[in-house]
């Protein structure tokens, strides 16, 4: 499964974070980071997956 | 329906390995009543025929090697030769006090132990001697065996497995090894460090084929160089006894004369003869199939470890019990990325991976996308202090994520928890550059290889 | 003002030291026009008095402790001494392919290398032997010598520095050493295994005083068994010379004898006369005061490492040069993190850390808010295997992130790289234990001690 989706760019986050939204299937560019400096946070990833990701593409 | 004692347990484990006990003692830790059944001793072939023996028999390798060449590090040593009984009794202390508290991790957690040869009988039970324990769910974790070719036979005596080799109450003079692989390379190395003139037959063109070719040659420089010798792209056709030892003769018409023969060609599933096809578990060659949860397709049941056509590693066995264990306590669990499981190979030098080799990043990702860096082990203070040689290699694709590291050298295995990290949690070479490792250890070298990669090495020339 | 030959340089750096080259190396990979000045040989205290030479009579060490106990591992081996002019042979063929390494890449990056002692002479001119070396910046990195206490004096012969004691042409048969920091808590290590009776003096409560107090109660036990004397919380009072060699007196009235005393109470900074006060750098101590991006008060002046009043050790000389030269090169940088700089002591057993100890934890976040692993290497097969006592000990702070990573053990040292990234990338002990690590390496205790911290132990009592 990983490898479709790495590697996943120069979002700007702490490695962890990035393994994290591979778990949680979050796409990291698609976060809205509220880090210092626009940093992804943990808490961003899992407010992004409870939202639920928007529809991938219509099949 | 109860089992006989009246119970139904929450999970029916088969088989007290490193898959098999790691599911039963998470799987006891989450509240669930769990039953392990087992026929052999706990532990399995990791704690008893695998993993901590050989690696035992590795470190007195290690310490006869030292004795050898003390002089070249100004300490007056020698060495006088293996005291077989000695070296035995060390490894099974070893195995003794692991097996120890490992007993009293599994009784300590409330499981219910069974001893004795378990056989599948329903979706949900598993009969031992006539006593049916009945669960919710069953997991088989009946582990593996070592595997011959066809018309080769094991005699235990000059044609041996693993198993025997353990076993073993001298220092042959010679052997042949049958098979380059990790199990294959590991005894080689230990018998030249014993005094054993030893040959390694491999019919794939390297030794450690499924590492990267880089660490395989690596490897085979710093064996050739041990006097170890090998046979690559050598079949096998056939083994004849002598008057006190075997012939070995290979397909390109050599022959190997030897005391004993180590076959040494991987290791088969066991699962025949224990109901696993009658309840309608889908199989393939032996190994059962599951899903990316360890789940087969009878949904009661879930298989981990040797069993299951995953790598053949106790670690593995480790992450997949757990892993059901905590599926089956309801807990949400994430699939393994099996290219992140870090792999050892503890010859000497170690070989040390994770993530994909470079030709598997180039299939994958396109040639033009990889870009590698070799870090020697030259410019590496603390290997020049262990004086040995090696190179620490990476795979990183697209100017951004690392996806293979790849490292030959003495203790080398002990860099890969680190490697693991940067692999699974896809840091750059960059964020990996950026904190400075500790001076002068072994570590470092992975620190300089990703300084470099990042364009930025320090103790490499650019 | 241009300098005699009529250039100015991008950078001046005084000192050839870890922190000195490498600015320069980093300097001159950006682009930059470096001078080097140099008044001894490029390298600096790690590379010919510190780091190296004593990690390789550590190695010595091992091998000599091995060969000694080879029967307990059924290996034949015996220990007939240290052959001295061998192991300085061996410890100077180290430094010297090192050295060669290092004058290749500072040659091979064009940097201007002058050997001789220099003085500043203006904010951006350093003068060696009436030559005058301008550039747009400098550098200061002269580093630091071994410090005495007040009315000791040391005379390099029984009564020694560390410099003396990696020049030693015997071994001693006993000695005394004044502070149980890492410096002699390393000789004492090497000379116990080199079969020299020797007695530790410490003025603080504990040996390795700076670590977290459970390191340093481990390191004691390990210490005690090995049968190295140690006195703690002992002020020295004054030392006398006997017939053959030293007495040394304590505060407390004991008296110990010895062959020698070796003083390894501190460094201290290089810093007088070299007109620093002259230019106006604020200093205090001897220190050079420096912000967090190395620079002092007089803008066009830097300092790094063991001149500066940060950790005494090589690789933060090592970052905080980079960290310079990118500064100059017009790069971003990001001031270091000094928790998050790995610390190693090599003696046997080696202590390692990362971030901070339980008790400053506590002091910052609150004792509640505190939470600790011990994970006991007895439960890790590597471990065992080596017969090495020890644990790795996690401190975390409100249940999120660990702060703390705390190890005693043989050969743990290596495993700092990988706490380092913990530390570092404030990863949760759940992300951590969600990768299992290789099984049997030493490796997997900082696996399993995160498994314990995640709430889910594997090999351990919950
Ligand atoms: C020489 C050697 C060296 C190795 N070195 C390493 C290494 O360094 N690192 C590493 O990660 N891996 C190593 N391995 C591999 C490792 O040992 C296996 O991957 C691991 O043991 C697999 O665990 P398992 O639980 O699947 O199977 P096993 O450990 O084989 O356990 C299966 C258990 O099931 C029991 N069983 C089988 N059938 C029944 C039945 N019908 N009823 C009851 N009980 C039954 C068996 O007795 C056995 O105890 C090595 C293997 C060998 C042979
Ligand atoms: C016994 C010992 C063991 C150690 N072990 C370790 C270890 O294992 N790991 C670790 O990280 N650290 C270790 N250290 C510490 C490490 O050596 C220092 O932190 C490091 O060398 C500091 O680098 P530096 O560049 O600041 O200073 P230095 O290495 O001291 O370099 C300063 C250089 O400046 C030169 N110089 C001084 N004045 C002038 C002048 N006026 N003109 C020209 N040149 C001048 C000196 O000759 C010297 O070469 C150890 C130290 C010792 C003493």
């Amino acid at each position: 499964p990983a490898a479709n989706g790495r590697p996943s760019g120069r979002v700007l986050t702490k490695p962890p974070v990035r393994k994290l939204a591979r778990d949680l299937g979050v796409d990291l560019a698609e976060v809205r980071p509220t880090g210092p400096g626009g940093l992804v946070t943990r808490e961003d990833v899992r407010l992004h997956a409870e939202a639920g990701a928007p529809p991938a593409a219509a099949v | 329906m109860a089992n006989d004692a009246g119970t139904v347990f929450d999970v029916v484990i088969l088989g007290g390995g490193s898959g098999g006990y790691a599911a039963a003692l998470r799987a006891a830790q989450l509240g669930l009543n769990v039953a392990l059944i087992e026929k052999d001793k706990l532990g399995g072939t990791c704690l008893h025929y695998g993993c901590i023996p050989t690696k035992a028999l590795l470190h007195a390798a290690e310490l006869a090697d030292n004795a050898r060449e003390g002089a070249g590090f100004g300490v007056k040593t020698t060495f006088e030769g293996i005291d077989v009984p000695a070296v035995n009794k060390y490894k099974e202390g070893v195995t003794a006090r692991l097996y120890k508290g490992l007993q009293g991790l599994v009784s300590s957690r409330g499981i219910t132990y069974v001893q004795g040869e378990g056989k599948l009988v329903s979706p949900t039970a598993v009969e031992v001697g006539g006593v049916r324990y009945e669960g919710r769910h069953v997991v088989l974790a009946t582990g593996s065996v070592p595997k011959s070719l066809p018309g080769l036979e094991i005699d235990g005596n000059r044609v041996i497995s693993s198993n025997d080799a353990l076993k073993l109450d001298r220092v042959p003079k010679s052997a042949v090894v049958l098979g380059g692989g990790v199990i294959g390379v590991e005894f080689a190395s230990v018998w030249k460090s014993f005094g054993v003139d030893v040959t390694i037959v491999e019919a794939l063109p390297h030794l450690v084929p499924v590492e990267d070719e880089n660490s395989s040659k690596l490897l085979e420089r710093a064996f050739r160089k041990r006097g170890i010798k090998f046979e690559l792209g050598s079949r096998f056709s056939g083994v004849e006894y002598t008057a006190d030892g075997i012939r070995v003769s290979l397909e390109n018409g050599k022959q190997i004369e030897a005391e004993l023969l180590l076959v040494a060609v991987g290791r088969g599933p066991v699962s025949q003869g224990l109901g696993y096809e009658e309840q309608g578990v889908a199989m393939d060659r032996g190994y059962v199939l599951v899903d990316e949860y360890m789940q087969t397709n009878v949904p009661t049941i879930s298989a981990v470890g040797d069993l299951v056509p995953t790598l053949q590693l106790a670690h593995v066995g480790f992450g997949e019990g757990i892993l059901v264990a905590e599926r089956l306590a309801g807990l949400k669990v994430v699939p393994i990325d099996y290219n992140g499981v870090p792999r050892v190979t503890y010859c000497e030098p170690e070989v040390a991976s994770v993530g994909i080799t470079e030709a598997k990043a180039k299939e994958i990702y396109g040639a033009d996308k990889i870009k590698t860096v070799n870090f020697n082990l030259g410019g590496n203070g603390k290997s020049q202090i262990l004086k040995t040689a090696g190179e620490i290699k990476l795979v990183q694709v697209d100017g951004e994520a690392v996806v293979g590291v790849h490292m030959v050298g003495a203790r080398i295995g002990e860099q890969v928890g680190e490697a693991q990290l940067i692999y699974n949690w896809e840091a750059l070479p960059s964020e990996v550059a950026q904190l400075i490792h500790a001076h002068p250890t072994q570590n470092e070298a992975l620190g300089e290889a990703h300084l470099a990669l990042a364009g930025k090495p320090l103790h490499a020339h650019d």
